[in-house]
């Protein structure tokens, strides 16, 4: 029982398998190249103050994947999740701060639903390995309560729909580099949680339809904002967060049948790997286009389609790869619920696609900044770039199951282009449309729901202190009243003719009782 | 009705007419002759009341009355001379009900 | 006859020697004799103490003539204990006065008539504790009325005056109706010996009303709430020693007559009947007289309130006779205890404040901010006379509360249990609102200390005593059960 | 015998204290640190024959009738006096750097050593009559300290919080007259001493409710808090010695005792008492952790953190399963070292820099950098990141919560993990940014205040670190706690 006690240093434990070194290898990845970015482009004078925030963040970013118990797992969660708030208060204006603080809400929330969930399976598993943690929650009434515990606190990391502001806040502010570490890393620390807590194969067979609806509307929804929002990032927010909204889906197809594990295990890791390095490029994508002018920003800006079509899911694209997992996964299912989603992803890649087309305007309509320092970092971005492209065919086999040989017959080239095309037409229709309807494109301020939560709290406080003061006053005259009061009544008792006429009262009731 | 129980009755209205005075009379002599009309009225009850033992007359309530008469008789000087030393201080003959030193 | 059994009558004889001798020598030598007389007292009632605990409680007739005709003192637990309390007290008292008299203040002394006064009234005291017949009771009472009177007037002022003349008016109306119930309760009985009452007594009408005419009476010497008048004028504006002798001593003579008659000589009829009232009485003082102390802003009048509060406590036992003898017990030992700690504590509470208001020539409350600085042994005596009041751990004042709410939840009356507690609360409220306005840093460099009296130890030893009383607890319970009190059944010779 | 050394040798202290008087501030430290050295190494002996299963020390003497004032040196009762002590030499060593030119220090000590003789009498004593006892002492000797100051704020606090303790204090009375009425004298026996009584289940249940308002009050559970902010005007060693050791946690060991040691969990849940006690503390940490978010003063702030924390312990005692109760008592001892840390460097900050608002902290530390890094240290160990002391002990009480199959509990204690990254962080944020306070020219503030510092947040990483190993306050709690649980091992 003591193994229970958090053994301090020494329970400390980490280990690899397979799940573990691809993460591990893109968290490397993405972090080391978005920090040396940033060494390039963020001024000298807050160089120190970014990577006082940005060191903690990569070690825990990088040492989560390798997290073997749930001590360590949460400890390297925190250490990610709460110097982000430096991170992103980095730029130190009134919008940045008030973001920051946001963030930090939610970051402190999302922890302690994970150490709740985490403390409950280790009083079910008796231990601390994470491998024993899932593997005993099975079948026991605080499955429930775990797993809910577990979309909960994850849902706020990967911006699930009600809170999926959170992703487009946190990208908004910080300096570019550390945004796409944010993009690229931070978020897919949500996925890799996924794998590794989630009960799998033991939930009720509700569950899984019901996460994969709320998957499926965060995919939807978050499009739906992001296109229309304001700024470049907060666009590449809510793409992100439409796209963990398929990972959602296929982390639940794991949830209740246990043959789809596998297949949904291998669909979450090979979406994170895809969206990770996609939007890492992205990211980084978007300031070179903002640092360069003239011939370099148009290469610039054709360079940038790669990834945004990688999103679309393109064949011979990573995204392309990982759609095609998620499908399979998918389609292991039997049930209604399964059966539709099935038939809903093709479209979530007309969201995807509008999304990438809402980026590519308002990066190009951006007017060009006066000329930067010399050297822009573009080499990182191309190195970025490639990787990006190369990696579906360099990541371990496992995770690509049978989508190579599949993407050259027509079928599944048509269900990969024709959304595309789709998004094209409509971007071209809008363009004519009404004036009331174009001015709604920039109605989404980036985090929306988040802001108004935000200015609701601070109102409550304001009330509830001018309350407190009011009190304090009335009860000091209330005291000064009852004294003269008190005072008063005693004159008058204690003036002789009364006094002395109580006294023979007294006497005459004393000879009644007792006489009686 | 023997005639014992008149003394007694007797003594218990001049009491209460001392009680009455010593309560109601503001000036501070009355109060002191209101005193010893109390005294008397005890006095008389305890003659009237005491113990009948035939023939011999019972000697205990005569040496309480006796008593009772000096323990009086100190506490009146006692009362004239504060009222006297009360009245060449304040000037005054009544004990002015509200006391002077619990004032706000 | 060994000396020993002489005690109770050598009791009373040497404080009347003393304050002969007072008279009669000239006033530098009165303290010295003073003292001494004090220091003999002290002695025989310790004798008295260790004679009543190894022999029992015993008679002792005046002149040898014999309970019908004479009159006798009996000395028994509770007596000794009483006795034995007013000798200490009064040692205090005597030598803190030595001192207090003493350069600017030796006009207030009446020239010389302070020592005399005093040992008399201490006579009558120790009389009034000790004698076992009603009528005596009387002649003790009146004594001890009267040179509290003269005490109370010694500093001649009109405030002094005017209190002495309520004291006295107060104690007339009292003496006279006491006397008006011994003779209704003679004039039924035909007798007036405390032991023959006992058996003689039956409950008749005439008995019932001369014991609550003379309960009455006994109630307004006590100061019980409704007659509580004439008590913080007079303590407030006695000179210190006198009115912590008056808080200490004379209130609980009274309260001591009042349990001989209403357990010892009273028939079974009588309590029954009249505990309530003073239950409910009891409750109200302690509220009321706590409330006042709360409101004052002078500290002798708020050190009075807190007589008074402090008395109602006493009342509370009475009630609790209805639950059996045993809870009754416990109840008695705690009410005697209150009595003793209250009585050590409120006068050294009484000279402290004495101390503190003739060093720095004020009164009023809110002049003695910062005090704690300069005067830090007499505020230290305050706080702990504090505690003991309030009835908190470690004082000898928890020891009693902790005594009467037991027995209060035992009995089933656990309304009695709260009115306690509370008190317990508002003597706290108005001791740290005092404490507070000490303890506060005032910038007023405080003037230096006019009249420093070298004997501030004595108040601190009484307020040490009250709080260390705790550790002689079992000495005080074995005494109370030797009390003729409680025993109820007839006196060895 | 021993068992009465450490109420009687700071009580010594504290005599010896006040009469060597206010200039002879000398010989007045060397008496106390003496004292505190002696006690500390006296309970480390006694807790460590304890551990050994060596016969526990009793000695008891007779008060009132029917009332013995007793002491033992059991397991439980020595972890807390081991804090109190050990924690009472360091916060000395502080205390004489911040009282420096003060007034009044004599009296200062004095009281200083009595109210660590009192609470060790709180930790030692053997039955509830004896806890009460020494309980309202500390009541008494605590309230000089908290008007130490004399300004009208500190009497108005210093009032506000006799009405509190002493209003307690009289529900307790009430309380312990009617179960020595009802029981007699009941020592505490791990377990629960009542099974004689316990068919009085009215009464019993009246007494818990009268007893948990009396410990209540020092135990900060809300309504009943409202003295402990207001007690913060005191000076900082007593804020962060007594205000955070030593008189709130004997409000918090005496429901401990109450719980485990006098009802026992078994009666105590048959009974129904101990829902409505975690209820209770379950909401006092949630309330009095968002009021913290809204504190602008840093030793309030504090303040209601403590609340909040305190409620841990009482949630984790209400909760009646082992590991709860373990994790109970190892909080005790791990809050005092995170918070007095934190009240450290308050205190510090307030002398050195007359910084007293979080608002004013931006910029701190880099003036003050050893100072800053402990309050770090503690704040990580307060928001529960592993592997500081913080955590281990929310990770036993979650475990005790959910083992117990009361998830809400467990959500209760991370949420007010979440809500105390709310209220700590920003500050160790604030004191990042670079503000108006330029680099330190000499030693960043006293020596003597700077190391008590370190020491206690060294502490605090000790304490989180070793958490396993048998000998670290919460291997110590698991032990003492066990038999209260019928041979539950750990």
């Amino acid at each position: 029982m003591t193994e229970i006690l958090p053994a301090g240093i020494g329970g400390l434990t980490f280990a690899l398998d397979d799940v573990s070194t691809s993460f591990i290898a893109l968290f490397a990845f993405v972090w080391i190249l978005s920090g040396v970015y940033a060494w390039f482009t963020v001024p000298t004078g807050d160089r120190a103050r970014l990577f006082v925030y940005y060191l903690p963040a990569a070690i825990g970013g990088i040492a989560v994947a390798a997290a073997a118990d749930a001590v360590s797992f949460y400890l390297c969660f925190a250490l990610m999740a709460i110097p982000i708030w430096g991170l992103i208060a980095h730029p130190r204006t009134h919008a940045s701060r008030r973001a920051a603080a946001i963030y930090l809400t939610l970051t402190a929330v999302s922890e302690a639903l994970l150490l709740a969930a985490l403390v409950l399976m280790a009083t079910e598993a008796d231990g601390l390995a994470l491998t024993a943690l899932r593997s005993a929650v099975g079948g026991t009434p605080t499955a429930g309560y775990v797993t809910t515990l577990l979309l909960l606190s994850l849902g706020l990391k990967i911006g699930t729909l009600p809170a999926s502001g959170i992703l487009p806040v946190m990208y908004a502010h910080g300096p570019s580099g550390a945004a796409a570490a944010l993009a690229g890393a931070s978020t897919k620390v949500g996925a890799l949680a996924l794998v590794r807590l989630l009960p799998a194969g033991v939930m009720p067979e509700g569950w899984t339809s019901a996460v994969m609806v709320i998957g499926c509307a965060t995919a939807f929804g978050a499009a739906v904002l992001g296109v229309l929002t304001t700024t470049p990032r907060a666009v590449l927010g809510y793409s992100s967060a439409s796209q963990m909204g398929l990972v959602l889906v296929a982390a639940a197809a794991s949830l209740s049948t246990p043959e789809a594990i596998g297949l949904a295990h291998g669909a979450v890791v090979a979406f994170s790997l895809h969206h990770g390095l996609a939007k890492g490029a992205l990211m980084l994508g978007d300031d070179v286009v903002a640092r360069l002018s003239g011939r370099a920003r148009t290469v610039a800006l054709a360079a940038l389609a790669v990834p945004a079509i990688s999103l679309v899911g393109v064949p011979l694209s990573s995204g392309f790869v990982a759609k095609y997992a998620l499908k399979d996964a998918v389609h292991a299912l039997h049930g209604p619920v399964p059966e539709a989603v099935y038939a809903l992803i093709p479209f979530t890649a007309i969201g995807t696609a509008a999304l990438m087309i809402r980026f590519y305007l308002l990066v190009r309509r951006r007017p060009q900044q006066p000329a930067t320092p010399a050297r822009t970092p573009t080499v990182l971005w191309a190195v970025m770039l490639t990787v990006s492209v190369v990696a579906v065919w360099i990541w371990p086999a496992q995770w690509n199951t049978h989508a190579i040989e599949s993407a050259f017959d027509v079928g599944s080239m048509w269900s990969a282009i024709w959304p595309a095309l789709t998004a094209i037409a409509g971007a071209y229709i809008l363009r004519f449309a009404p004036a009331r309807v174009r001015r709604l494109a920039g109605s989404v301020p980036p985090g929306d729901v988040l802001h108004t939560a935000a200015r609701w709290v601070r109102g409550l406080d304001g009330l509830l202190g001018a309350s407190r003061r009011s009190t304090r006053e009335s009860s000091k005259d209330g005291r000064r009243r009852m004294r003269d009061l008190l005072m008063s009544t005693e004159r008058r008792l204690v003036a002789w003719t009364a006094a002395t006429t109580l006294f023979v009262a007294l006497a005459i009731l004393l000879i009644l009782l007792s006489t009686r | 009705m023997n005639h014992y129980l008149v003394y007694g009755l007797g003594g218990a209205l001049i009491f209460s007419i001392g009680v009455y005075g010593m309560l109601a009379r503001p000036h501070l002599l009355h109060k002191v002759v209101a005193a010893n009309l109390m005294g008397s009225g005890v006095f008389l009850i305890l003659i009237g009341l005491g113990n009948r033992v035939q023939g011999r007359p019972d000697p205990v309530p005569q040496a309480m009355v006796l008593t009772g008469i000096v323990v009086t008789v100190a506490l009146t000087a006692l009362g004239l001379a504060i009222v006297k030393r009360y009245y060449t201080v304040t000037g005054l003959t009544t004990l002015d009900d509200d006391p002077p030193e619990t004032d706000a | 006859m060994s000396i020993a059994h002489h005690l109770p009558a050598l009791l009373v004889v040497t404080p009347l020697a003393g304050a002969a001798l007072t008279f009669v020598t000239e006033r530098r030598r009165d303290p010295v004799v003073a003292v001494l007389t004090g220091l003999t007292i002290l002695g025989l009632s310790i004798g008295l103490v260790i004679r009543v605990l190894a022999a029992g409680p015993f008679r002792y007739e005046i002149g040898s003539w014999g309970a019908p005709v004479g009159i006798d003192l009996v000395a028994d637990g509770a007596s000794a204990l009483f006795v034995l309390l007013s000798a200490v007290v009064g040692l205090a008292v005597t030598v803190y006065a030595t001192d207090y008299f003493r350069g600017s203040r030796a006009s207030v002394c009446g020239h010389g008539m302070f020592w005399t006064l005093w040992l008399f009234m201490w006579t009558s005291l120790n009389a009034l504790f000790l004698t076992g017949d009603i009528f005596n009771v009387y002649v003790c009472l009146e004594l001890v009325g009267i040179s509290a009177v003269a005490l109370v007037t010694l500093n001649g002022g009109s405030q002094a005056l005017r209190a002495g003349a309520r004291y006295l008016f107060s104690s007339m109306l009292a003496a006279m109706t006491y006397l008006l119930g011994v003779a209704i309760v003679y004039s039924a009985t035909g007798s007036l010996d405390m032991g023959i009452l006992r058996s003689t007594l039956v409950s008749d009408p005439a008995a019932a009303t001369g014991l609550s005419l003379m309960v009455a009476a006994l109630l307004l010497k006590t100061a019980l709430v409704p007659a509580h008048f004439w008590l913080p004028s007079a303590h407030g504006s006695a000179p210190s020693p006198v009115s912590a002798a008056l808080s200490a001593l004379v209130v609980k003579g009274s309260y001591f007559a009042i349990l001989r008659l209403m357990i010892s000589v009273a028939p079974p009829g009588f309590l029954p009947g009249v505990d309530i009232v003073l239950g409910v009485l009891g409750a109200t003082a302690i509220i009321w007289g706590s409330l006042q102390a709360l409101a004052q802003t002078r500290i002798k009048q708020l050190v009075a309130y807190s007589t008074v509060a402090q008395i109602g406590y006493l009342f509370i036992v009475f009630p609790l006779a209805r639950a059996g003898t045993d809870v009754f017990l416990l109840a008695l030992g705690g009410a005697l205890f209150h009595a003793i700690t209250h009585a050590l504590a409120k006068s050294g509470f009484f000279l402290a404040a004495g101390s503190l208001a003739s060093r720095f020539g004020y009164e009023r409350i809110d002049e003695m901010a910062g005090a704690a600085r300069s005067a830090p042994v007499l505020v230290m005596t305050l706080a702990l006379a504090g505690v003991t009041m309030m009835g908190l751990p470690p004082s000898g004042g928890f020891a009693a509360k902790w005594m009467l709410v037991s027995a209060a939840l035992a009995a089933g009356q656990w309304w009695w249990a709260l009115v306690l507690v509370t008190g317990g609360l508002l003597a706290a409220a108005y001791m740290f609102r005092l404490l507070g306005v000490l303890l506060r840093d005032s910038p007023a460099a405080l003037n230096p200390p006019s009249g420093a009296i070298r004997t501030e130890w004595v108040p601190l030893s009484l307020a040490a005593g009250a709080a260390l009383l705790v550790l002689a607890s079992p000495l005080v319970t074995e005494l109370v059960n030797t009390s003729v009190l409680v025993l109820g059944q007839g006196v060895t010779p | 015998m021993i068992a009465w050394l450490p109420v009687l040798v700071p009580a010594g202290a504290g005599i010896a204290t006040l009469l060597l008087g206010e200039q002879r501030s000398r010989p007045r430290n060397v008496v106390n640190l003496g004292a505190a050295v002696a006690s500390s190494a006296i309970v480390l002996l006694m807790a460590r024959a304890a551990y050994t299963g060596g016969a526990e020390a009793a000695s008891r003497i007779a008060i009132v009738p029917g009332f013995t004032l007793g002491v033992s040196g059991d397991l439980l009762g020595l972890l807390f006096s081991a804090v109190a002590t050990v924690l009472w030499g360091v916060t000395l060593v502080y205390a004489i750097g911040y009282m420096e030119h003060a007034r009044d220090r004599a009296r200062f000590f004095g009281f200083f050593a009595w109210c660590i003789a009192a609470a060790n009498g709180v930790a030692l004593a053997e039955d509830p009559l004896s806890l009460f006892i020494f309980y309202e002492i500390l009541t008494l000797t605590t309230y000089p300290l908290v008007v130490h100051s004399g300004t009208p704020e500190a009497l108005a606090a210093g009032r506000k919080y006799l009405y509190y303790a002493l209003g307690g204090g009289a529900a307790l009375l009430v309380g312990m007259a009617w179960l020595a009425i009802i029981a007699g004298s009941t020592p505490f026996a791990p377990g629960g001493a009542l099974d004689a009584v316990s068919g009085r289940t009215t009464e019993l249940r009246v007494i818990f409710g009268l007893m948990v308002a009396g410990f209540g009050v020092k135990a900060a559970i809300m309504p009943l808090h409202g003295w402990l902010p207001g007690a913060m005007v005191a000076p900082a060693p007593v804020s962060s010695l007594l205000h955070a050791v030593a008189v709130v946690k004997a409000g918090v060991f005496g429901i401990v005792r109450l719980v485990n040691e006098l009802y026992g969990p078994a009666l105590s849940t048959s009974l129904g008492v101990a829902t409505p006690l975690a209820v209770a503390a379950a909401v006092t940490i949630v309330v009095a952790s968002v009021i913290a978010l809204r504190q602008d003063d840093l030793k309030k702030r504090l303040a209601y953190s403590t609340v909040a924390q305190l409620s841990y312990i009482t949630l984790g005692t209400a909760l009646c399963t082992p590991l709860a109760a373990a994790g109970a008592v190892a909080h005790l001892a791990h809050h005092a070292v995170m918070k007095i840390t934190m009240f450290f460097t308050a205190g510090s900050l307030a002398e050195t820099l007359h910084v007293k608002k979080v608002s004013e902290i931006s910029g701190v530390a880099r003036r003050m950098p050893v100072t800053m890094a402990s309050f770090a240290v503690a704040a990580f160990a307060l928001a529960g990141i592993p592997p500081l002391a913080g955590f281990a002990s929310k990770w036993l009480l979650g475990a005790g919560a959910s083992e117990g199959g009361s998830v809400w509990a467990l959500l209760v204690y991370v949420s007010s993990g979440a809500l105390a990254i709310g209220y700590m962080f920003p500050i160790l944020m604030a004191s990042i940014r670079p503000g108006e306070f330029p680099e330190a020219a000499g030693p960043e503030s006293d020596r003597r205040m700077m190391w008590p510092i370190v020491v206690v947040a060294a502490l605090t990483i000790a304490f989180g670190v070793t958490a396993g190993l048998p000998g670290s306050p919460a291997h110590w709690a698991l032990t003492a706690i066990a038999p209260s649980f019928g041979g539950w091992t750990p």
